[in-house]
């Protein structure tokens, strides 16, 4: 096991799944000569040449659509979208036409893409460049959605990403960058819908994914400290979803938190819930519990962004309430 | 870069007229069907219908192969006839029958033939030219001298899309010819009211390409000069764009008033018939005589009536069962969310 | 009080508003010569002129921005984008620009426009002319969405929502243009944020919007004949949402019944199931239901599509069951 | 349409010379403060800075008056300052101090100050040209003779809203002037490989739109060639593009190495810089001696200083209960949702 950045392990997958298929290509705007905007793909274009790593002129909506045309016609592109953000330049190319080319043509087709993304706060950054809208996503049918916590995670999910069939949107996190953590030596593939139980535990179960997985686990160490036990789920893939563990989990705890750093109204968790809710509601003991992102743009001062944003504080203190029966 | 002219196709062998003279029919024979079902509330949904235009379609598809690739647009059908397609399998697909094209599931939007070369319709007005710009890309990077054709009209070269497709394909030299229809309107809006320059192959300056019109109406006309392009674009002379001047002669939809032209500005385009200027070619330069084109133009019915047979006597709905069918591959939906195809 | 259709409300709505104030002004595709793709902006370019009912080029994210920027300039514009499905080219100006451009100024600016567009299934139209993307916009800080069923709440609706200062998402649906209903005389306007109920009840409590509101209100008067009293609340504004009334019904009920037209995954209805989780948990007998649409692109085969989209039968049989206690 | 040939502008009073000078030495102060606080992580996030084209907000920003509008970009500051703006609200908005232009909410990438007409910059690349294109409509249907100056960089201008917008500009005649920032990079991309044509403002042919270059290094060209344009504008010929061809010096971020352009290049242009070329014009013609300028640039010194004590000690972040103040107008976050402001 070596160490490694979660920005390596992006690269690291990125390299190896290039090597193994000459079909796979990077392409997107500062992936090439400048490596990323958060140096995930430094490396590449001195490996691969320009013509596998790609710069692209500023058109979110030229570079998803074309990874979903080459991907139709034999290539299984990587393509970039820098922030989050900037997805909502590229939704229709990305949900209207990669999405929904393989059903609209009885699925006589295959749109083998992968767009990687990176969102979430924590810069100061303000509105423009640090929202979280995995929701829109888990609500586009045809399209997959990977939000990996850990540079395993990262390395392991993208090189299935890769491999997989489906247009697929895999959301990094631009504070995970510069996280270190073990990457399994060799080959590592992680799989698609399969959540990571980050912690055993029995009084309640908090679920989450991305950067907030992390901290969702930090927190469940320091409930340990308190007595408190928590089970915590990193769902890794959002769709699919690995609802069996999350249920397994419920029927356990009974005490649900869910955490994410998307707003709060009609985020994705809401969709835990539901699913919670209509597969073992008899076994809640207390409703389900959220801790989002305020429902307001990320602002871009320290103290408001702060309070915008989940944080390992409001995290404590909403499982505490409800590992204590006070919710 | 600059506009080029237009070239001249000149009057091939008989077999061949013959062939584009037939597609010419066929689609036309689609067409008339699909609004004489729509009428008669068989055909559902909404259908754009490509009679007027099928000079472009026939004539540019004759200027690539098999192994090439097309992406085409909400108004399809002529595209999928003139790349191969066959009557029967496009009206099932138009009457959401599973042994349609799409097995139903894409109806006249999405009509689609991908393993034919036929990336497939969209719904979406210039939603495929940046799919066609990556397939053209692909097409580049497989290395097989494979070109692509994408069409769509003068509606969709206001479309952003547009901007940022041909500025990449111009920057990286891709194999692909951008064909313009530009039937004159978008809906209701003329060019005159939605675009700012009239002669949309312009605006290929933008992105160091050339351009060139052409008459639509004029199957040879658009095959040269179709075939002129894809060789600049076969041969990594890069992108090229094709303004196909035409018409639609029906509204945009079947309740389009049509109040948005006059009844003289579609005189003359159907005095422009496309149709009618081949045979009147085929005529005067002694190809086929009148009586040959009408037996093609009585195969081509024959042919129209086993279509409706095929769709509408021979041809089930998809069962409902199948809803959750291939929407993913390899993954369908289970009792608690997506699970993977056991093989 | 008279009977209209739908689209005459709309219509009716715009009339008088623009008569009314001169800052407010249309545009969109084919909405002045042509009159609406669905005929809702008939007659409206003859009255007012070309300046005020502007026909555009199919420049979906233009006509969304070019609204902001009109508004933030002192306009007040409705502007259409001709089928919900297009949205996804103008998310970027709605939702980065007209949704945070108040917010990421410190307050001092308002974007009053209206954003008309028309969803849902019905017509076999596809999987590019049939979707309902509300649960986008629900997830959208910085704006509102409204989604009248009636024609007496779209035209009443549409004049508050011209009124009021915010960027507003107005949703019509495709099948229900050609409905008609009684409009109150004279100056008629709805509230944002109040629900309709549609009929009262005790036994379970079904919730909807837009179309599924009227087919809801339809298997209410069913149930009823059954012995089964429904309570069906037409949500009229997702955003703001009505959670009082809400929650007052599942206190009455025990039981609720989300439907929507939406893809199920990440609905909308989602974060009401999270908001009577949290503040009615105790109140419910049984675990929330949804019928929703399937998380397909939506089919264009009639069998399909009907397969896909909720319908009467099975919001009654889920109704039903529901009510028996059967979930 | 033709590309017009930009204007040479001519030394004016003294005063205005001044005032053109401190403003172009206010944007440098500022931006080497940013640069200095972003390194000693005292200014939080990210911020795209102006120094080295000064001339070109500063010079355009002299062609319109008070009741104008202009649209800004994410190198947003130099617009803000131009456009009136203080160095005070500004550093107090960038450091997120309640005290700032947008009471911290926006920060460098979303200075704004709509009452005085500077409808804000925006973090998405391209995002304000409809934004602007919109507001030029509104000049126009208000009929008070107002015009939008929309500024982007090239970059932007691969980017499908530019052009949707310049097509809906072209098509209504709008008052609107489109400054081109052409500083041969979109971050990393330099124009040759992102941008299929070089001289972006040839694009505006496809708009039937008029076309001009500048040199964008001298303010007083930039002044009189939009000044033209703003004429052109006001007097309803319909929207121009002006492309002012210019240098960012610093790298894109404060960790860029800057490894896609040679140091000779940064030198040939630090040698055209904007404020020098200013002041030797300006000396030359006798219109300011060094020392006046030195003094001016003194006296900008002491501005920055104060704005930093501003900023620094006397201004306070915001409360976090603010948090949800401000999304949206005459509604507020109550316990169930959002709930009306009571009055
Ligand atoms: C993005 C988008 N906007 C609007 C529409 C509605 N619409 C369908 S066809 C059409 C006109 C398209 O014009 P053009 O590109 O010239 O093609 P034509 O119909 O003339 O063949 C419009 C506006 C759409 N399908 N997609
Ligand atoms: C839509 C969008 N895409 C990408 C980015 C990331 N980004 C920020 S600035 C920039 C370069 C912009 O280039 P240009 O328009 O030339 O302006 P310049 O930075 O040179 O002033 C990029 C790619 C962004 N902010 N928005
Ligand atoms: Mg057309
Ligand atoms: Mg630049």
């Amino acid at each position: 096991m070596a160490q490694a950045f979660y920005r390596e392990a992006i690269r690291d997958a990125l390299a190896e799944e290039m090597r193994r298929d000459p079909r796979v290509f990077v392409m997107g705007e500062d992936v090439a000569i400048y490596g990323g905007a958060y140096s995930a793909t430094k490396g590449l274009m001195e490996e691969f040449g320009e013509d596998r790593v790609r710069d692209t002129a500023i058109s979110e909506a030229a570079i998803a659509g074309a990874a979903v045309g080459a991907a139709m016609a034999g290539m299984r592109p990587v393509a970039e979208i820098m922030y989050f953000d900037f997805m909502t330049i590229a939704m229709d190319q990305f949900v209207n036409q990669g999405g929904k080319n393989r059903y609209m043509f009885g699925g006589k087709t295959t749109v083998p893409m992968v767009l990687r993304t990176e969102g979430g706060a924590g810069r100061c950054i303000a509105a423009q460049h640090s929202q979280s809208l995995e929701a829109w996503f888990t609500h586009a049918p045809g399209v997959f959605v990977v939000a990996p916590a850990t540079p395993a995670d990262a390395k392991g999910l993208l090189k299935t990403c890769i491999r997989d069939d489906n247009p697929i949107l895999f959301i990094e996190h631009k504070m995970l960058y510069g996280v270190k953590g073990e990457i399994p030596d060799g080959e590592h593939l992680v799989p698609l819908g399969k959540a990571a139980i980050r912690q055993e535990g029995s009084d309640l179960t908090i679920i989450s994914y991305s950067r907030m997985a992390n901290t969702c686990a930090e927190v469940g160490k320091k409930l340990a400290a308190d007595g408190i036990s928590a089970e915590v789920i990193d769902l890794r893939s959002l769709k699919p979803l690995d609802t069996r563990t999350i249920l397994e989990s419920v029927r356990k705890t009974g005490r649900v938190l869910l955490v994410s750093e998307a707003c709060s109204n009609t985020n994705f968790v809401c969709e835990i819930a539901m699913r919670i809710n209509e597969h073992a509601f008899d076994y809640l003991d207390a409703p389900i519990v959220r801790v989002c992102a305020a429902d307001v743009p990320v602002p871009m001062s320290p103290t408001l962004e702060d309070a915008a944003i989940p944080n390992p504080d409001r995290i404590m203190e909403a499982a505490r309430k409800l590992a204590k029966g006070e919710v | 870069m600059a506009m080029r002219d237009p070239v001249q196709g000149k009057v091939g062998r008989k077999d061949d007229m013959r062939f584009l003279l037939k597609q010419m029919m066929q689609i036309r024979a689609f067409e008339d069907k699909v609004f004489e079902l729509l009428a008669r509330d068989i055909l559902k949904g909404a259908s754009h219908v490509y009679a007027g235009q099928e000079a472009v379609a026939v004539g540019a598809m004759q200027a690539i192969t098999d192994k090439d690739l097309i992406t085409s647009t909400h108004r399809g059908h002529g595209h999928c006839l003139a790349r191969g397609g066959t009557l029967k399998l496009m009206l099932a697909e138009l009457c959401g029958k599973e042994t349609g094209y799409c097995r139903g599931r894409g109806g006249s939007m999405h009509i689609a033939d991908v393993n034919a070369g036929n990336l497939g319709a969209t719904g979406i007005v210039a939603g495929n030219i940046p799919v066609a710009t990556g397939a053209a890309l692909a097409c580049k990077m497989r290395n097989q001298g494979q070109v692509v054709l994408c069409f769509f009209g003068d509606g969709a070269s206001n479309n952003g899309t547009f901007h940022e497709s041909l500025n990449m394909a111009g920057v990286w030299k891709l194999p692909i010819v951008y064909i313009i229809e530009n039937n004159l309107y978008g809906m209701s809006v003329s060019v005159k009211r939605a675009c700012a320059v009239q002669d949309i192959a312009t605006r290929s300056s933008a992105y160091a390409m050339d351009g060139v019109i052409v008459d639509g109406q004029r199957v040879l006309d658009v095959q040269a000069t179709v075939a002129e392009a894809v060789k600049h674009a076969r041969e990594g002379k890069g992108p090229m764009v094709v303004e196909a001047k035409t018409y639609r002669y029906r509204g945009h939809s079947r309740s389009d008033p049509r109040v948005y032209r006059t009844k003289e500005e579609e005189a003359y385009w159907h005095d422009h018939d496309p149709i009618k200027l081949f045979r009147e070619l085929l005529a005067a330069q002694k190809v086929m005589t009148e009586a040959e084109m009408d037996a093609v133009e009585a195969e081509v019915d024959q042919e129209m009536a086993e279509a409706e047979k095929f769709t509408l006597d021979e041809s089930a709905y998809p069962p409902a069962e199948a809803v959750f069918e291939d929407v993913y591959a390899g993954w369908i939906q289970g009792k608690y969310g997506l699970e993977p195809i056991q093989k």
